[in-house]
């Protein structure tokens, strides 16, 4: 059995059950464990780093070391947590004065950064751990008459030179991945651009508008819902609807799902212990189509 | 506006400072192609947002204009402008510069102060509901481990992270 | 020619045979010494001396093993204070080039050697300056970074073993109730052999290579000797002697010897560690080289050489990479001039006063 | 040896010099200094009457040295040292000094210590001239033979400068048609014609006129005499010195005879095979046994081996009527004897599909300029019209996309010069033949430099092509419509574009041709950063390199436009021959010389020239000694610079010949200001000081010059020297470390003045007094400056008192 350690973040546990649910029941039954680590705190993501870049390297170089100590590589589930840790992860281990500099500032709460760590997405364990052949005997489902809008989220590609994720122009990793649990992944227009959640709170109508493209276009493409896998592009393309609707009075109803809810349902997970309650826009269209 | 130590007012003394930050050492790189306007979500959406116009603004030394104006809140922080820039300039790290020298200039947006409120007092930007940490033995979850806030706070000692928040009440 | 050495990589290692051979030589010379040899008639006058030095060149002589034999058989040592006892007013009773050889080993630090070496030169024949002190000041040279005063401060106040409470130094002269004794002067530089007289031979090294040695001998004995003012050793230098392979003749880092894993076949400065080996003199087999240490020079200059330091660092910069590696040399003149400051162009450092 | 006789010369620049100096303490001077047997003083030395004393004293025997005090010895010395060889003595035993520029002019303030800085040079030089030993002449011989590697527009012009001067010219094109990248561009800016014309060669008949211009395909190109192409051929491997390569080419089989094919064309219609035609932008298919187009050279077939199915099918060998197919043809290996090489390999494009934003490779209608241009071409796949290459209709709106991997610093930084001209001939010719064709050119600059460039942008713009400011972030495809869209900001407008498009061309970058790097490697060339083969001086020798014997042309240094390409070729041609002309070459032994003697086998002296002229040999004693070539050393001293044992002396240059300089430009001061010791490189060194003199630029007298050919023959124990005969300061005065005329001798220099510094301060000598400065020729004022802010330095520092014993 390989084991991580869960970095969980904050906007999971805070909002979305059905993610962990889903995530910690698929990787469990596909033999991975996940160890939560005590005192692991926020990631540090771009709004920390818009404060002070050096704090949120900091951070993000804290919550490594304690995954050092655990002698732990970090699996994340958030794509946004991914970008934090791995960012910073690489930053730090190819920049030795930079380096220093946090390290000076780690002393300070009794820590020391070694860089002797992996930070990975739960894709990358699903890929290199668990691996397509495996992942792919464990399908119980029939998905085949799904057609997926894989939506990534830009923080699992870029920025590539360090992240080394996928391609930041034709990545495939996860549309394979979707594949393999036999859905169709789709393609349709703009797919690789942002869907705005960041600007949530700071611009609320960028934000908004920049969802309602996607929707636009995975709906035009004739996608059956849209896949993601960070919660930040989730709670935008899932509770943005119901927004669109108030604000621009337009009725989508584009089901949006994490990838580690379609891979349960694949694995054959009973639906209703995978709290889909929580979503906005209800799945059972989606539900319906696995056989 | 605070009273800066180094209150120089010339072009060169303002892309001096952007270089000389995290992030920020790439911009004056930059040759005015539009490859990031072009790749750019926001951009195309609002004319509030040109990352090609921030760096010739702030290459031009409009510093005011820049660290006061609302744009470079408005980056999404996609880097697709950074994966295609054909000059290398770090675009997206270079507003997070920029953003970084806004906030020590106590310009910080509403809800950025908020996040570094958050975070100082929970080690968290997004607060838990207690609603769901209560249900999640239902769910099937774990209990939640406790947060590292301590260790936080003495890391915001150090870069001075916790002033963030005084420095916005004295500015409003 | 190239000298095939046995090297022992510890003294430990030194076969005991070798060990008799020694002291059955020693007591073989002791005999000679005291009785001489009747069998020949003719027999050449040999002296040695011994100035400023460590008195590693005296055993040196003793190295030669078997053939010290081969010596004594043909030559009478007329003057040695270190294993006979004859006087300096011996000495300066003998006839102006009475002696044949003499060896002289030993920089030139205060008066009394001066005295001798000037003495000696005027008593023998051909005087050739024996190791690397005579030759070019060695390690007692490395006192010409300092002056007198800086010396005595250092030895007789300043080294933590040291307890002077009645601060006495070294004077020309002293009363004692006895009456007045007189000693030395103490000199502020270290002179080579070669500058304070004129000098016949050179036969440097810390001490000489034992084949270059013997080499001599049997010349001085055969009357073969080379042109006046010539080094007894070859011309060459020590990497046309050492088995070490040269391969990349880059120097991009300095590195001290424990910071490499030799692989005991590549050139040393293709590894990154400094090798006088380049700008010494060939005669030794590059004895330390293939004991795993790299050349510090102690064969002294090339002959068309007069600075060794100079030429070694010339070579060195020009294949070094950029000015940074030049930057990572410590010691300068402890690593390029060990030998031979004191032969150097400048010769000693200046001391403002 | 001859007994040493010394005649100074001494000119007083038409009493000129005399105002400043006082000429008769000069004279009386130097008289006195031993074996000068001569003294005389003229207006002038270097022709008519002041020549003639000196020539007279030659030839009378009187003297055997000769030092000349003369102005402008840049100039004077060429006169001076010939006329004395002509009077029968080497000329190497000429000493020319300039009293004006160094010390009368700079000095004109303070004539007192003028006069005694000028006995001080007198004495250096009359000094130098004692030691001086006679050089001889060399000869070496040159065949007059010339490789040309490369059979692009660059190659073939070339080749036929040289072939119609009589050289014997072997032309190696890897491709197994001549041509290169000019063939497939079709048409050519600035003149829209076609692309390969070319001079006639010498065979045709020639008219006073150039109305013998040709196309190359008419032109009889491979009937030249003199010339032999080998083609389907690459070189693998030189030996061997300039004026005598020996070359080893490698010939791919073509599987036809080239005797024997007479372009009957019986055999493609019987091929089974057909592949994409690769060389029409796969646009087209060709056979297993094609020509590229019907008009080339050599005019024969060519079997591709990737894909022929040989001996199971044989239908051409059975309908050859002269039995020209040979399938059992093998790799042939051909030795060539030639003087010199000219590398003529040219640029391709570059791979597009990394920019994966753009998707060329998955797009079919996304193409490279190349690719259009072969639809552009009637004789193209297409006929000369604009398609789709996904459905083959015609392409009714074209989007260009300027900068594909140009001015890229993730793919190459460089403009690559030619881009912005092919696209907007592309775009022309596409306006001027389909009218209502929708062009449009986005660009980040457009670049038209070159005569009649500009007009191109103006018909452009006024055949309706448009322009958009703004450098494309991504080309997409409506997955719905299939059809293209090119996302753009037009800056101007400040607006967001989604261009539609049935077509877009690429403008990709220019690299350097395949296989660039391995020929680099064979011939010995260096390459620049950028891949492209690194001429030996930018600015004035464009098409030579490092070494004589080889030169560059066209694309293989940069990209070129083919006008640009043809002065490169011409101009490479032109070295060449000069180079081979004569049948020898000629130089004289100022060259480097090892002691083998003292050779200690440290083997550093091979890996700091920067000729490849030392090389190492076993003797028969078992030991290993550097030897100097003397036909490749260039005399820069950088060996005698290295190495440890002073076992290399440079001829000319040699030791003490320089030591007894160096105490003679310290013997006499004259000043109450520190002596400094200042050493000059021969070229810009010695032409800062020149100028600063020229100029008249004051700085004290107390600064004496001493030549060296290069300072990279400087060793540390030159400056410990210094000191120890009396200087209180030195400047070392180099090329700048990128500019240095022998390439790496001003770094090698920086470096042992590093040292050297490091050295001083732990002999208690002030570093501060060592200094290196980098100067060019006009910045004399940097050396007068220089000269004085060392003396002032000095005097600041103090007397340097070395201590009794040093």
């Amino acid at each position: 059995m390989t084991s991580y350690a869960l970095f969980l973040g904050c906007t999971i546990p805070a909002r979305q059950p059905s993610y962990e649910v889903s995530a910690r029941r698929a990787l469990t039954k596909l033999g991975i464990e996940l160890v939560d680590l005590a005192n692991m705190t926020c990631c540090a993501p771009p709004p920390v780093q818009s404060l002070d870049l050096e704090t949120g390297l900091s951070i993000a170089a804290y919550n490594i070391c304690l995954a050092e100590e655990a002698d732990l590589n970090i699996v994340t589930l958030c794509t946004g947590c991914f970008e934090s840790l791995a960012m910073a992860n690489a930053m730090l281990k190819e920049n030795e004065k930079l380096k220093a500099r946090v390290n000076q500032i780690l002393s300070n709460a009794g820590k020391e950064f070694e860089g002797s760590k992996e930070v990975k997405h739960y894709l990358q364990v699903l890929l290199n751990d668990v691996g397509p052949n495996r992942l792919k005997e464990n399908v119980s489902k029939n998905l085949s008459s799904l057609k997926v809008a894989s939506f990534s989220g830009c923080h699992l590609l870029r920025p590539s030179a360090l992240l080394k994720f996928d391609d930041p122009e034709k990545p495939y990793i996860f549309d394979d991945l979707i594949e393999t649990l036999g859905a169709k992944s789709i393609w349709y227009r703009h797919k690789l651009k942002c869907c705005g959640g960041l600007l949530r709170g700071y611009a609320d109508d960028v934000a908004l508008a920049l969802a309602r493209e996607k929707i636009v276009n995975t709906t035009k493409a004739g996608a059956d819902c849209i896949v993601t896998l960070c919660p930040f592009c989730f709670l935008t393309l899932d509770l943005g609807q119901v927004l669109m609707k108030s604000t621009f009075h337009e009725e989508y109803n584009m089901p949006v799902l994490h990838y580690s809810e379609l891979l349960a349902l694949a694995l054959g997970i009973d639906p209703t212990e995978l709290a889909l309650q929580f979503h906005k826009i209800k799945v059972y269209s989606v539900l319906n189509k696995i056989g | 506006m605070k009273q800066g130590k180094e209150e120089k007012t010339t072009n060169q003394a303002f892309s001096d400072v952007i270089t000389s930050r995290l992030g920020g050492e790439t911009i004056t790189l930059c040759y005015q192609c539009g490859t990031c306007a072009s790749s750019c979500p926001v951009a195309r959406i609002t004319p509030r947002f040109n990352p090609r116009e921030v760096i010739k603004l702030s290459l031009l030394g409009e510093k005011d204009e820049v660290l006061s104006g609302d744009a470079i809140w408005l980056c999404c922080s996609c880097y697709n402008c950074q994966e295609r820039c054909p000059q290398k300039v770090e675009i997206a790290d270079v507003i997070y510069a920029l953003r970084n020298i806004a906030v020590k200039e106590g310009n910080i947006p509403n809800i950025y102060s908020e996040f570094a409120a958050e975070l100082i007092n929970e080690g968290r930007i997004v607060p838990i509901s207690k609603f769901l940490e209560k249900k999640r033995p239902d769910l099937g979850l774990p209990s939640l481990k406790p947060v590292g806030v301590d260790a936080l706070r003495k890391i915001f000692s150090i870069t001075g992270f916790d002033k963030i928040k005084q420095e916005k009440a004295e500015a409003s | 020619m190239r000298f095939r050495l046995i090297i022992y990589k510890q003294t430990n290692q030194i076969p005991n045979e070798i060990k008799q051979i020694r002291l059955y030589v020693m007591r073989a010379l002791n005999e000679f010494l005291a009785n001489g040899d009747p069998m020949v008639e003719e027999k050449l006058k040999f002296a040695f001396y011994w100035a400023a030095s460590c008195g590693g060149c005296e055993i040196a002589v003793l190295d030669i093993n078997e053939k010290i034999l081969d010596v004594v058989a043909k030559a009478d040592i007329v003057f040695w204070p270190v294993a006979i006892d004859i006087k300096y007013k011996d000495v300066e009773a003998m006839p102006d080039k009475y002696i044949d050889v003499c060896f002289f080993n030993g920089a030139i630090r205060n008066e009394e050697q001066e005295h001798m070496a000037k003495l000696l030169r005027k008593k023998s024949k051909v005087l050739v300056a024996f190791g690397s002190c005579a030759c070019d000041g060695c390690v007692v040279g490395l006192g010409n970074l300092w002056d007198k005063e800086t010396i005595f401060e250092r030895a007789y106040f300043e080294t933590p073993s040291t307890k002077n409470p009645e601060s006495v130094t070294p004077k020309t002269s002293v009363r004692v109730k006895e009456g007045e004794l007189e000693l030395p002067e103490f000199y502020d530089t270290v002179k080579t052999l070669g500058q304070t007289v004129d000098v016949d031979y050179f036969l440097s090294g810390c001490p000489p290579p034992i084949p270059c040695i013997l080499q001599a001998v049997e010349a001085i004995f055969n009357n073969k000797l080379p042109p006046k003012g010539s080094s007894l050793l070859p011309n060459k230098s020590i990497c046309d002697e050492c088995p070490r392979e040269k391969k990349d003749r880059k120097l991009s880092e300095i590195k001290r010897i424990y910071e490499i894993d030799d692989d005991l076949k590549t050139c040393f400065l293709d590894q990154g560690v400094i090798c006088m080996g380049p700008a010494t003199r060939a005669g030794c087999g590059a004895q330390c080289p293939n004991v795993n240490v790299p050349c510090t020079g102690c064969d002294g200059p090339g002959p068309l050489v007069t600075d060794q330091g100079a030429a070694i660092t010339s070579a060195l910069a020009s294949i070094a990479t950029d000015l940074k590696v030049i930057e990572q040399a410590v010691d300068p003149i402890g690593t390029f001039y060990k030998y031979s400051l004191a032969n150097s162009i400048l010769r000693r450092r200046v001391i403002k006063k | 040896m001859n007994e040493v006789k010394v005649g100074v010369f001494l000119s007083d620049c038409g009493n000129q010099l005399s105002k400043i100096l006082d000429f008769n303490a000069l004279t009386n001077y130097v008289k006195d200094v031993s074996d000068v047997v001569l003294v005389k003083r003229n207006s002038e030395f270097w022709r008519g009457e002041g020549l003639r004393i000196i020539v007279d004293a030659v030839k009378g025997g009187k003297i055997n040295r000769v030092v000349v005090a003369e102005s402008l010895p840049k100039l004077s010395e060429v006169s001076i040292v010939q006329a004395v060889e002509e009077a029968g003595l080497n000329p190497y035993l000429v000493e020319v000094i300039d009293l004006k520029d160094h010390c009368a002019w700079p000095h004109r303030e303070t004539p007192k210590e003028a006069t005694e800085k000028a006995k001080a040079m007198l004495l250096a030089a009359t000094e130098r001239a004692k030691l001086l030993e006679p050089i001889e002449k060399l000869e070496f011989p040159a065949l007059k033979s010339v490789l040309v590697i490369g059979g692009g527009i660059a190659g073939m012009q070339a080749a036929v400068d040289l072939a119609d001067l009589g050289f014997e010219v072997d032309l190696v094109e890897k491709e197994p048609f001549l041509g290169g990248l000019a063939a497939r561009a079709g048409r050519f800016f600035p003149t829209d014609d076609c692309a390969i014309c070319i001079q006639s060669p010498a065979s045709d008949v020639k008219t006073i006129t150039h109305t013998s211009r040709k196309c190359v395909y008419r032109s009889g190109f491979t009937e030249i005499p003199n010339l032999n192409i080998l083609a389907n051929s690459k070189v693998v491997g030189v030996e061997g010195v300039p004026g005598n390569y020996k070359v080893t080419i490698e010939k791919k089989p073509r599987y036809v005879n080239e005797l024997k094919c007479v372009r009957c064309d019986l055999c493609t219609p019987v091929c089974p095979v057909e592949v994409p035609d690769e060389y029409n932008a796969k646009l087209k298919t060709r056979k297993a046994i094609y020509m590229i187009t019907p008009n080339v050279h050599p005019p024969v077939y060519v079997i591709d081996e990737s894909v022929c199915k040989f001996r199971d099918c044989a239908k051409c060998v059975e309908v050859c009527p002269t039995d020209a197919i040979e399938l059992d043809q093998k790799i042939e290996r051909v030795t060539l004897n030639v003087g010199s090489i000219i590398v003529a390999t040219g640029f391709q494009e570059f791979d597009s599909s990394v920019i994966k934003e753009y998707h060329y490779g998955d797009y079919p209608d996304v193409i490279t300029n190349l690719e259009l241009a072969r639809m552009i071409d009637g004789f193209g796949p297409t006929g000369g019209t604009i398609i789709k290459p996904s459905d083959r209709k015609p392409a009714k709106k074209i989007v260009m996309v300027q900068c594909v991997g140009s001015r890229d610093r993730r793919w190459n930084p460089y403009c690559s010069s030619i881009c912005c001209m092919i696209s907007l001939k592309h775009a022309s010719l596409i306006k001027t033949a389909y009218p209502d064709t929708d062009v449009t050119v986005c660009y980040i600059d457009i670049r038209t430099t070159g005569r009649e460039h500009e007009y191109y942008y103006e018909r452009a713009r006024e055949m309706g092509v448009k322009f958009v400011k703004g450098r494309p972030s991504e080309i997409s495809r409506d997955p719905e419509t299939g059809r293209l869209i090119v996302d753009v900001e037009d800056e101007l407008l400040k607006r967001f574009l989604e261009l539609d498009a049935d077509l877009v061309v690429l403008a990709p970058a220019m690299v350097p041709a395949e296989g660039t790097k391995e020929l680099a490697e064979i011939l010995g060339l260096e390459l620049e950063e950028d891949g492209f083969f690194k001429e030996y001086n930018a600015k004035l020798r464009p098409t030579e390199t490092k070494l004589r014997g080889m030169y560059l042309c066209g694309g293989a240094t940069f990209p070129k436009d083919a006008p640009t390409t043809s002065l490169h070729a011409h101009s490479a041609a032109m070295k060449a021959a000069k180079f081979l002309i004569t049948g020898k070459i000629v130089k004289d032994q100022r060259t480097a010389v090892v002691n083998e003697e003292y050779c200690g086998d440290c083997e550093f002296c091979p890996v700091t020239c920067p000729y490849g002229a030392i090389s190492l040999e076993p003797t028969s004693e078992d030991h290993i000694v550097a030897r100097i070539s003397d036909l490749l050393c260039e005399g820069c001293g950088i060996c005698v610079g290295t190495c440890p044992l002073n076992a290399i002396e440079l001829r000319h240059s040699r030791p003490n010949q320089m030591l007894a300089q160096m105490k003679a430009l310290m013997s006499i001061n004259g000043t109450s200001k520190p002596l400094i010791l200042t050493i000059c490189c021969s070229e810009c060194g010695h032409a800062a000081v020149d100028s600063s003199g020229m100029a008249m630029m004051q700085y004290p007298a107390n600064v004496r010059v001493m030549k060296v050919p290069c300072t990279g023959i400087l060793q540390v124990h030159q400056f410990l020297e210094a000191f120890k005969v009396g200087a209180q300061g030195v400047m070392v005065v180099g090329c700048k470390s990128d500019g240095c005329h022998y390439e790496v001798g001003s770094q090698q220099a920086e470096k042992k003045v590093a040292l050297a510094r490091m050295l001083l301060k732990e002999y208690g000598i002030e570093p501060e007094r060592l200094e290196m400065f980098n100067m060019v020729y006009i910045e004399g004022d940097k050396f007068a400056e220089a000269a004085q802010t060392m003396t002032e330095r000095l005097k600041k520092l103090g007397k340097l008192q070395l201590m009794e014993g040093s």
